[in-house]
């Protein structure tokens, strides 16, 4: 059996990839879009939260791990929210010239 | 068969993710995009969910931190103010960057729920220090942006601050970081201060890497502190072993890395110079002093109607200035009402115009100004001899020819808009002492075929407004 | 534990982003070499043929996957070698103006 | 360890792989780009070897096999001439299905060998189906090359051959290799002719699908065949749960598909209708005959010779025709002699010209003539207007004005190369009666600005050279 680790080394380096094309290709009118957007895709790290927070609590420390966790959930959360729909509003000022 | 089927719904977020950014590659595509990334996003979250199937207390804390937490995101993205976005993101990364460090220090607690506990008690080797990359990363990350949003914000003077020897401080500091980390490895992590002081410690470094940056440089910080967030967020995943969060970490990782390269691509300076920081206000002043001799051609509002109504073809030159005055508004009723009088009107916009990337594109299309009469440099630079005014708003150092000719310039090097070639250049600037982000003179200014329009760019624009 | 299978599924989506992005960016004056060149690694499937050469000659029908294996060796060097090689050829024809 | 250190070594010949690709955006990194292919291979190639430790009869059979095989592959690629590359890109399709076919085979028969057999001395549900697929991708990709390869090479008539009622019979053998897949899956694929029968039903369904495609519709199947074995590849490496095999087939299996795509783009034809067949020499004689009578103004070379003597500025279009008479040689000469005379010489090419994607570059290349003399379409087509000379060289669909006025047209909406902006065009062909590809009347033959150069393009530039 391989190590698993390996299978996320290689996600990893594929998804530099991607990311090396897909970000090259953002059109420059919208590379201030790309920066609220990846922030928001960032928050993604709220998974760990939402485990943390799931910790059992009757273990030492477990309340330590859930605070932690609510925390996390939390500052996740406002930049899920606020990047996505930031994002939103963003896009949806570019327009077109109306055909007259 | 639970875990291969949350893998796969991981995955699945993932390349939403993908198609996010994807999207953005033009304007039509870019909303489903968004669309895509926030259906990601609830995957990835009801996966989560599903997987560790909360408690009733635990689903409070979650339900709790998260309606607390979108609420207050939500009311940020409603009433932010478009001229703010740099801040924004800055404070946003912030977020970002704590949140890993209260990950980590959750995994850090309660290794067994991370499933990195080894048999004895400890936390497994390959965790540990992933744990401590996504720690000082985050940490970094963290107060870094602080300091960015503080000076961006105009909470904090933007002058950059140096410390003598700062550069051994910071040396010093990375060598204590990583001997915590060695540590941390040798004990299994079972002495929680060794967490607390990287922690700490990488707090402190966040702030003396940022604080020796100029304000105005702020914005190439805020991109690389982004890159920083992805990073963190990857390391975070392979301990989490979470396909979503590996790939999210490598696309925000690249995304960052990529706008600071263009960013100082386009300003043609090193990034290293950047970092390493001492460009900011100071010279800027020097600098300007010199030229204030010269001779140029004032005009008033309506010396510049007059022009601009009696133009075949007009192009605006936004800059930092028009978003510092809010002007955007103004600026598109005047080019409304010159396009009634039969002035073909278009836009002009410079890779690094205004203070971060596609700052002055968000704030035209908030105006309402269609997005394809708007160009980017390279389409539209040889427009400009053709062109009868160019009407440049609030631009200074993407406009100076002094970047083509005068190898000691700061900006030397940088492609510029080639405004000069239009037959009269319009200029709106408050004063002749004022100058740009370089700090650096414009000898265009003293052109004959320029005319100084000295005032607010707003208030200037509206006066245009009513000339016309 | 994750069965390796989606592991290997998450590899391979990544990889068709890749080679979407790497395929668009490659320049029309070079798509000939690439259509040899992306011959030339396909044959990477010279690593199942080794396997199958290895086949234990004594199990049943062991001689088969033997045989099976060295003629897709055979084939599959046939095509790394010409790929290559091919494409090194085409390639090196490739000049600039030379400066006078 | 053992097989965590060789999925690394694959995933780095993957990833060396993907710069090979990345190498081809332009000519400067190509070289370097088939260099890491090439370590890449040998990585992955040494790897299996380590791991598999062979005996001695193995290592026999595999360096007999690879000797032989690569000795061919070397003296191949060593003679072939370039204008015949599009049969050996279809050659070499064929040996990749076939070796594809050929490694499910033995793991049918050992599947041991290949970690796939069940406790039983069955073989795992979703490696039949990898192998199913594998073998019948393959199997198609083989006899599909070898028609293309016929056609390509003229062994065979490039007319669509059109049985009746071939949509039925292909889907009934589908049908009939789908049931075959279902039921060696439920016999576990203990019954070897469960998998003769998918294979060679998969070879009978290639050749039908290809023998009712013309000639000339050969370049978009050979590339739809690259795909194929890419995909045939992937699937064998989900079997072997190997990391660059993976990889791979995902690069080509988009490359290929791209590569078609292109193509039917720039003819404007539906993929759709190039694989439904039909299209090709046949309506091509009954077109031509109809503009016959019109007249045309004729040249000779010398009076060619005289007019770009005279030019300042020549653009010479390459088409088909120039592969065909492999005139490239001595059209780089007749550029050469121009330039002596002063005269600004540069190429157009048309991204259909040619046959197969890139054929003219790779022609004008194998002639020394500079790639920065080379431009696409889009580069180059504004400039026609100022030409004094369009020298089309063979091409002729590609410079149909048709395409853009004439609805009815096969080509109609293909872009095309505005050479009849030029104020002269000097058309090289060998008679009015033949046509090109699409088998349509170019209407420029019979414009006044058009000298018609009558004869094989080789020997009228060859004595153009002379006249000069
Ligand atoms: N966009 C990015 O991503 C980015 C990132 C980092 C750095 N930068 C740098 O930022 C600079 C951007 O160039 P730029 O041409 O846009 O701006 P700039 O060179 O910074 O010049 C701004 C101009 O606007 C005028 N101005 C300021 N406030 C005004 C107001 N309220 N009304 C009217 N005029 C006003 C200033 O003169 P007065 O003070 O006299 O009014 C000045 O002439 C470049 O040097 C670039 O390298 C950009
Ligand atoms: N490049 C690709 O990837 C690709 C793929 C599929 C299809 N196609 C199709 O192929 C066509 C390519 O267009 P094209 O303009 O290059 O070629 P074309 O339209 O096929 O025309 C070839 C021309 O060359 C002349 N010719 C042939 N042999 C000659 C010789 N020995 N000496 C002088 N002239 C000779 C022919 O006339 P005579 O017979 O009178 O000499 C004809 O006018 C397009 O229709 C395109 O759609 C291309």
């Amino acid at each position: 059996m391989v190590d698993p680790f390996v299978f996320y080394l290689a996600i990893f380096v594929l998804a530099i990839f991607v990311g090396y094309y897909v970000v090259w290709s953002v059109t420059p009118a919208l590379h201030t879009p790309l920066m609220a957007v990846t922030n928001a895709i960032s928050s993604v790290i709220i998974v760990g939260a939402l485990i943390a927070a799931a910790a059992n609590a009757n273990v030492e420390n477990g309340w330590i791990a859930k605070g932690a966790g609510g925390l996390a959930a939390g500052l996740a959360a406002v930049n899920i929210f606020g990047g996505f729909l930031v994002t939103q509003r963003m896009l949806a000022m570019y327009k077109k010239k109306e055909k007259k | 068969m639970n875990a291969d089927l949350a893998a796969l719904l991981y995955l699945v977020s993932g390349v939403l993710f993908i198609l996010a950014l994807r999207g953005l590659s033009s304007p039509e595509t870019s909303r489903q995009g968004n669309n895509f990334g926030m259906l990601g996003m609830a995957i990835a979250i009801a996966t989560t969910l599903w997987l560790v199937s909360p408690d009733t207390t635990t689903l409070m804390i979650i339900v709790g931190a998260v309606v607390i937490g979108g609420g207050i995101g939500a009311l940020i993205a409603r009433s932010i103010k478009m001229t703010a976005m740099p801040q924004l993101v800055a404070a946003f990364h912030s977020l970002v960057g704590l949140a890993a460090v209260a990950v980590a220090a959750a995994a850090f607690y309660a290794p067994e729920s991370f499933h990195i506990a080894t048999a004895d008690g400890g936390i497994k080797m390959s965790s540990l220090i992933e744990l401590a990359l996504g720690t000082a990363i985050g940490a970094i990350t963290f107060t870094g942006s602080v300091i960015a949003f503080a000076k961006l914000n105009g909470n904090m003077s933007g002058a950059p601050i140096m410390l003598p020897a700062r550069h051994l401080i910071n040396i010093a500091i990375a060598v204590a970081i990583v001997a915590l980390v060695v540590m941390t490895i040798q004990d299994g992590g079972r002495t929680a201060w060794h967490f607390w002081a990287i922690a700490g410690l990488s707090l402190l470094i966040g702030v003396l890497l940022i604080i020796p940056i100029g304000g105005a440089d702020m914005p190439v910080v805020v991109s690389m502190l982004n890159s920083y967030s992805g990073w963190a967020a990857a390391a975070l995943g392979f301990t989490l072993e979470n396909v979503a969060l590996i790939i999210t970490g490598a696309l925000v990782g690249s995304s960052g890395a990529i706008l600071s390269y263009i960013m100082c691509k386009a300003m043609n300076r090193s990034f290293i110079s950047v970092i390493l920081g001492g460009f900011g206000a100071a010279d800027g002043a020097t600098a300007a002093a010199t030229g204030i001799q010269r001779s140029y051609k004032a005009g008033s509002a309506d010396d510049a109607a007059f022009i601009m109504k009696n133009a075949s073809k007009v192009i605006i030159v936004p800059g930092y200035g028009m978003a510092s005055a809010q002007a955007q508004h103004s600026v598109r009723e005047m080019a409304d009402m010159l396009k009634k009088e039969g002035v073909d009107v278009k836009y002009a916009i410079h890779p690094v115009a205004g203070r971060m990337p596609g700052h002055m594109n968000v704030l035209l299309a908030e105006a309402n100004v269609p997005y394809d009469e708007v160009f980017e440099l390279e389409d539209i630079n040889n427009e400009f001899s053709q062109c009868d005014v160019a009407y440049v708003i609030g631009a200074n150092d993407v406009t100076n020819p002094l970047a083509k000719t005068d190898p000691q310039s700061p900006i030397f090097g940088m492609p510029i808009l080639d405004v000069e070639k239009a037959k009269t250049v319009l200029f709106v600037k408050r004063s002749m002492g004022g100058v740009g982000y370089a700090g650096v003179d414009n000898e265009l200014f003293y052109r004959d075929n320029t005319m100084m329009l000295l005032g607010d760019a707003k208030k200037m624009t509206d006066e245009i407004v009513k000339g016309l």
